[in-house]
């Protein structure tokens, strides 16, 4: 009988600071032990609950695609208690991770169709994690094509700047990039992420969209997407809710009768357009 | 073919101090405190209650406050609760009425039927049998008639004890209650058609106590209104505590934090509340549930909606700990009766 | 990257006890007057831990409960004497309060030696000094609070 | 009690149909025999629904202040008070929850309240059909038979010392017992507590808190505990462990007790509310006392008077004060 509540070693390999406001981070981490990493396996869209002993644990969503082997990253925004200690972690500290948790984004629907991307801010990890899978080598031929449209604030609030610029030049997919404001040296677009999409307009045929990010930006991407012709059940959204077991026991993480953490966090909008709308 | 005993009441101690050589035994000992559940050593310290106890039996196996593990900063070490189960010997928890019965049925459900297991609650729950007494006479609060269970449920238990008037008809219902029927035998005698006779009368008679507010089969598809006007004026007289759900036999939601003591530290599991402000609250200040109307409206949708489709089964048994208990006498029955009508 | 904790060091381990006590001091006063023991070098116990707040009005009850629960062994507040605050009546205010601090502490059973209040002013260095050890001696007597500690375990670092 | 009822509805009905009142807080008859219930009565032809007799324990006061900040500014609300009901919404008053012209009181002179409990120890199963009261006693009638039980000797502790019966502050006021305030005595129960050694005392309050589950009924039925955030639900930072261990539940319970300095009615609501039945006016009423004594100070007699510990004197006594030998 394994103990679904000890969390499993590893080592922070790296630490990058991702914005201008230095809150959010991206860490990189390597399991102590062989076998632990073994066992973790994961898909884009999975999230794991990070543990600092001492502290708690906080569930975040996987940033690196499994195919980055020896990578293992998780962006982390300073916003509650655990997470405050996180920033102060340095390289080479233990922290512990407990997971994988709940399910990935629906990479057997996305096979064969064209796939548009929208994320906003610094909730764009797990669509990172999905970008990098699909552009993997092998799995690049499973899809076709590869739309990514990514905002936020300003320019210096952009996360995984290097690689939104080698996207931006790579012709395996269409890269745009936009800021709410952006400042003299921003030369690439400037506008909220919704009305970028409605410019691009992308056709909806044949489509999935993955979409992420705050939920105002939600609130106005929705009904853009419906414009365009995407059905409900070829949208989905990641959502983000309080857990503390991340397994489905602890009770507080549901909307409806569906759990976040178990049953989510990915869930189709024509899914969600059936629970009670209380998250 | 279900094996049927009697014990004549005279007997009763002695059928018990056989037990307490063979297993632990636990069971309520009179005392009405919620830690009323103690090792029983002599069959005078066990005192069955009149009707459903004053604490309900969740916590035997799923404790108020359980350490997950403890921790050493300094080494960055975690020690894990030893797997192995103990002193193999079993445990018999004596004393349950039905409806707590059934209770730790669906408790089961939750952490040892569901993947991942709850290895806490597993290593108490696997070694423990449960012994529970059928209600002669209900409370006037007992609802368990209208939510599918009864006086003489048998969901959950390993042997149910009927109490006749100078004799008790025992029933095993699964195979570890047979062995432990066994391990008493030579006070166990054949049952005769009128102690059968007897025991349904006496059943027929409780489930008259019985009164039903509501009727189980009329709550299919009927509480689904989650934006009706009713959740608002049902919750104004809600204060909010947490009483509700820490009687609730089948409530098992906890919370997880860290304790730390100069280098050492522990991570614990406590028990948490639906109906407590901090249960949804996001870092970001969003809470998804802000006001006592959501939190009331969750805690029934859960027990009489969302449990259906998780897991087929109503979580609530009738034992009418949350009406007793209230302090604003906010009556569950009468609410869901309100529900139902309003459709 | 530990969790800071502001536990102090194992019990004693030699026999005579040595109690752990939080002092808090109000920063015009009482700590003015420490500095002046200090700087006058009279001797007084070490086992003090000092605290520095704007004012005796500043204390919450709710942190000398904490200190308790923490693990100290006493707790001294001290602040201006009425008429000096440099608040005007922030250690007025704190007088009524302390009083029914310690009327109920000491109902309820903890020892009204544990949690003391005092007035000392700036100049009064040789008096500071004296307050710290009737306190320290009084609480030596007492022993180890062992009855209201936390637990096995205390919460997560509190900053 | 049922002259009382009518006139209460009279009354009632009166406010809401001249629009003086939006909303109206009494009580309704429980769903279980010798239990009320709160209830919020807003349509004229709910007022039947009032109801008055000797089981209208809960403090309505506690409504108020979280209905004050969700109801728009100008509702004007309707509340029943019984003495110690209205000294809490004095106090609310007094500390700035409540605006004394958006409350209409419909005062009770009281003539106390009778603890259940007692009278349900003595039922052992019999179940009772109906419930009649008078000035004396209270009637339980069974399907065969019934009981007598006398009103003084079953009633609440704090009613039993109730010095103020009738509402200090009221717009309407309905008269039921006629007795004037008795003589003001220190809690017998808190007088023959305090003789008691100090390890005795400790041991009692730790034994009777060991029972406590954290469910806050006692916070959440005190109309004095209105905090939006409470000390024991912070995180940043937390204050004491979550577990139901001693030290957390005795570091949640003095804690909130000293919050309560200056500031209890002594309406017995936290020690009605406890599921665990723990006697908390032993710990609570204490206060009450030493206020009382030390600065001849009794919270929620009129809404002009300012809260005890946001006013000092300069002779304050300091007795206490620890001084150099």
């Amino acid at each position: 009988m394994n103990n679904p509540y000890i969390p499993m070693p590893t080592r922070i390999e790296r630490i990058t600071t991702e914005n201008e406001a230095r809150d959010i981070k991206t860490f990189d981490l390597s399991f102590v032990n062989n076998e632990d990493r073994d066992s973790f396996l994961f898909l884009p869209g999975q999230f794991a609950e990070l543990s600092l002993l001492g502290f708690g644990e906080c569930p975040i969503g996987i940033a690196s695609s499994p195919t980055e082997v020896g990578h293992l990253l998780f962006t982390v925004k300073r916003t509650g208690f655990v997470t405050k200690h996180l920033h102060r972690a340095e390289v080479g500290d233990t922290i512990g991770i407990r997971g994988p948790f709940g399910n990935s984004y629906p990479l057997d629907l996305m096979e064969g169709k064209n796939v548009l991307i929208i994320g906003g801010g610094f909730a764009f990890t797990t669509l990172r994690a999905t970008a990098m899978y699909m552009l993997e080598g092998s799995n690049r031929a499973r899809f076709k094509e590869l739309t990514i449209v990514y905002g936020a604030r300003s320019p210096g609030e952009l996360i995984y700047k290097q690689e939104l610029w080698d996207w931006e030049k790579s012709t395996d997919l269409n890269m745009f990039i936009t800021v709410d404001k952006g400042d003299e040296t921003w030369k690439r677009r400037e506008g909220f992420v919704p009305t970028v999409l409605e410019e691009i307009a992308p056709s909806s045929q044949d489509t999935v969209a993955l979409v992420c990010g705050p939920p105002v930006m939600i609130k106005f991407t929705l009904p853009v997407l419906q414009k365009l012709g995407f059905p409900p059940d070829r949208i989905f959204l990641s959502l983000e809710m309080r857990m503390k077991c991340g397994i489905g026991k602890c009770g507080r993480c549901n909307i409806g009768h569906k759990y976040v953490c178990v049953d989510g966090p990915v869930f189709s909008c024509a899914h969600l357009g059936e629970l009670p709308q209380e998250y | 073919m279900t094996k049927e005993f009697v014990v004549h009441k005279d007997d009763f101690n002695e059928f018990l101090t056989l037990l307490i050589k063979v297993y632990t035994v636990f069971g309520p000992t009179g005392d009405d405190g919620s830690n009323g559940i103690k090792r029983i050593e002599r069959p005078e310290q066990f005192k069955l209650h009149h009707g459903t106890s004053h604490f309900s039996f969740k916590h035997f196996f799923l404790p108020q406050t359980e350490k997950l593990f403890s921790f050493d900063l300094a080494s960055n070490k975690v020690d894990a609760p030893s797997e192995e189960q103990g002193d193999d010997k079993y445990s018999i928890l004596i004393g349950l009425r039905p409806c707590d019965a059934k209770a730790v049925e669906l408790l089961d459900q939750v952490f040892i039927e569901r993947d991942p297991k709850d290895i806490f609650y597993a290593k108490r729950r696997n070694k423990t049998r449960i012994v529970s007494f059928a209600c002669r006479e209900p409370r006037s609060t007992c609802f368990c008639g209208s939510v599918g269970c009864g006086p003489d449920s048998e969901a959950g238990a390993d042997v149910v004890i009927y109490e006749l008037k100078d004799r008790y008809v025992m029933k095993a219902i699964t195979g570890g209650g047979d062995e432990l029927l066994n391990s008493a035998n030579i006070y166990l005698n054949a049952v005769s058609k009128e102690d059968l006779a007897e025991k349904e009368k006496t059943m027929i008679e409780a489930k008259n106590h019985l009164v039903n507010v509501f009727t189980s089969d009329g709550l299919d598809g009927k509480i689904s209104d989650f934006d009706a006007s009713y959740w608002k004026r049902i919750c104004q007289k809600c204060l909010g505590c947490g009483i509700c759900t820490y009687f609730c036999p089948t409530c098992h939601c906890f919370d997880i934090i860290d304790e730390v003591d100069g280098s050492k530290g522990r991570r614990i599991r406590s028990w948490d509340s639906c109906m407590y402000p901090l249960f949804t609250l996001h870092a970001s200040g969003h809470n998804p549930r802000p006001t006592r109307k959501e939190r009331m409206r969750q805690r029934i949708m859960h027990k009489f909606v969302y449990s259906m489709e998780q897991y087929g089964r109503r979580f609530c048994v009738g034992c009418g700990r949350c009406v007793t208990h209230c302090p604003v006498n906010l009556d569950l029955r009468f609410v869901i009766k309100e529900i139902v009508e309003a459709k | 990257m530990k969790p800071k904790s502001n536990k102090g060091n194992e019990l004693g381990k030699d026999q005579s006890f040595e109690p752990k006590i939080v002092a808090f001091l109000c920063n015009w006063c009482s700590y003015a007057g420490a500095d002046l023991a200090g700087v006058s070098r009279f001797q007084y116990p070490t086992n003090i831990r000092i605290i520095k707040v704007p004012c005796s009005g500043r204390i919450n009850p709710l942190y000398i409960v904490k200190a308790l629960y923490n693990g100290v062994d006493g707790v001294l507040v001290s602040g201006c004497h009425p008429g000096d605050c440099h608040y005007i009546s922030g250690n007025y205010f704190a007088r009524r309060k302390f009083a029914l601090v310690k009327k109920f502490l000491e109902y309820v059973g903890i020892e009204p030696e544990r949690v003391q209040f005092s007035w000392i002013s700036a100049a009064e260095g040789v008096r500071f000094a004296q307050i710290i050890d009737k306190v320290t001696n009084d609480i030596r007597k007492l022993g180890p609070l062992t009855y209201f500690r936390r637990g096995s375990a205390r919460t997560g670092d509190s900053t | 009690m049922k002259r009382v009822e009518s006139e209460l509805i009279e009354n009632v009905e009166e406010l809401l149909r001249e629009k003086k009142v939006d909303l109206f807080i009494g009580y309704e008859s429980g769903s279980l025999p010798l239990q009320t219930s709160p209830c919020f009565v807003t349509q004229q032809e709910d007022v039947q629904k009032l109801v008055w007799n000797s089981f209208c324990a809960n403090n309505l006061s506690v409504y108020l202040s979280s209905l004050m900040r969700e109801l728009p500014a100008s509702t004007k609300v309707g509340i029943l008070c019984k003495g110690c009901d209205s000294r809490s919404l004095v106090n609310l008053i007094v500390e700035k929850q409540v605006k004394r012209e958006d409350v209409v009181i419909v005062g009770i002179s009281c003539p106390g309240i009778v603890n259940i409990d007692k009278i349900t120890n003595k039922l052992d199963g019999r179940k009772v059909l109906e419930v009649e009261e008078n000035d004396e006693e209270i009637i339980l009638k069974y399907d065969v038979g019934e009981d007598r039980f006398s009103r003084m000797d079953n009633l609440y502790e704090s009613c039993k010392n109730c010095v103020h019966p009738t509402p200090s502050v009221y717009d309407v006021l309905i008269r039921v017992g006629e007795h004037s305030p008795k003589s003001v005595t220190p809690d017998p129960m808190i007088a023959e507590f305090s003789q008691k050694s100090r390890t005795e005392r400790w041991q009692i309050f730790e034994q009777e808190l060991s029972r406590c589950v954290r469910c806050y009924a006692c916070r959440n039925a005190c109309p004095n505990c209105y905090c939006k955030e409470c000390f024991a639900e912070q995180t940043k930072p937390r204050w004491f462990g979550l577990t139901n261990e001693l030290s957390d539940v005795l570091f949640y319970h003095i804690v909130r007790i000293l919050h309560q300095a200056g500031r209890c009615v002594d309406c017995g609501a936290c020690a009605r509310a406890c599921p665990e039945k723990i006697n908390l006016r032993l710990f609570t009423r204490v206060l009450v006392d030493e206020v009382r004594e030390r600065f001849d100070y009794v919270p929620g007699l009129s809404p002009n008077d300012s809260p005890l510990l946001a006013m000092f004197s300069n002779d304050d006594s300091q007795e206490f004060m620890v001084e150099a030998d």
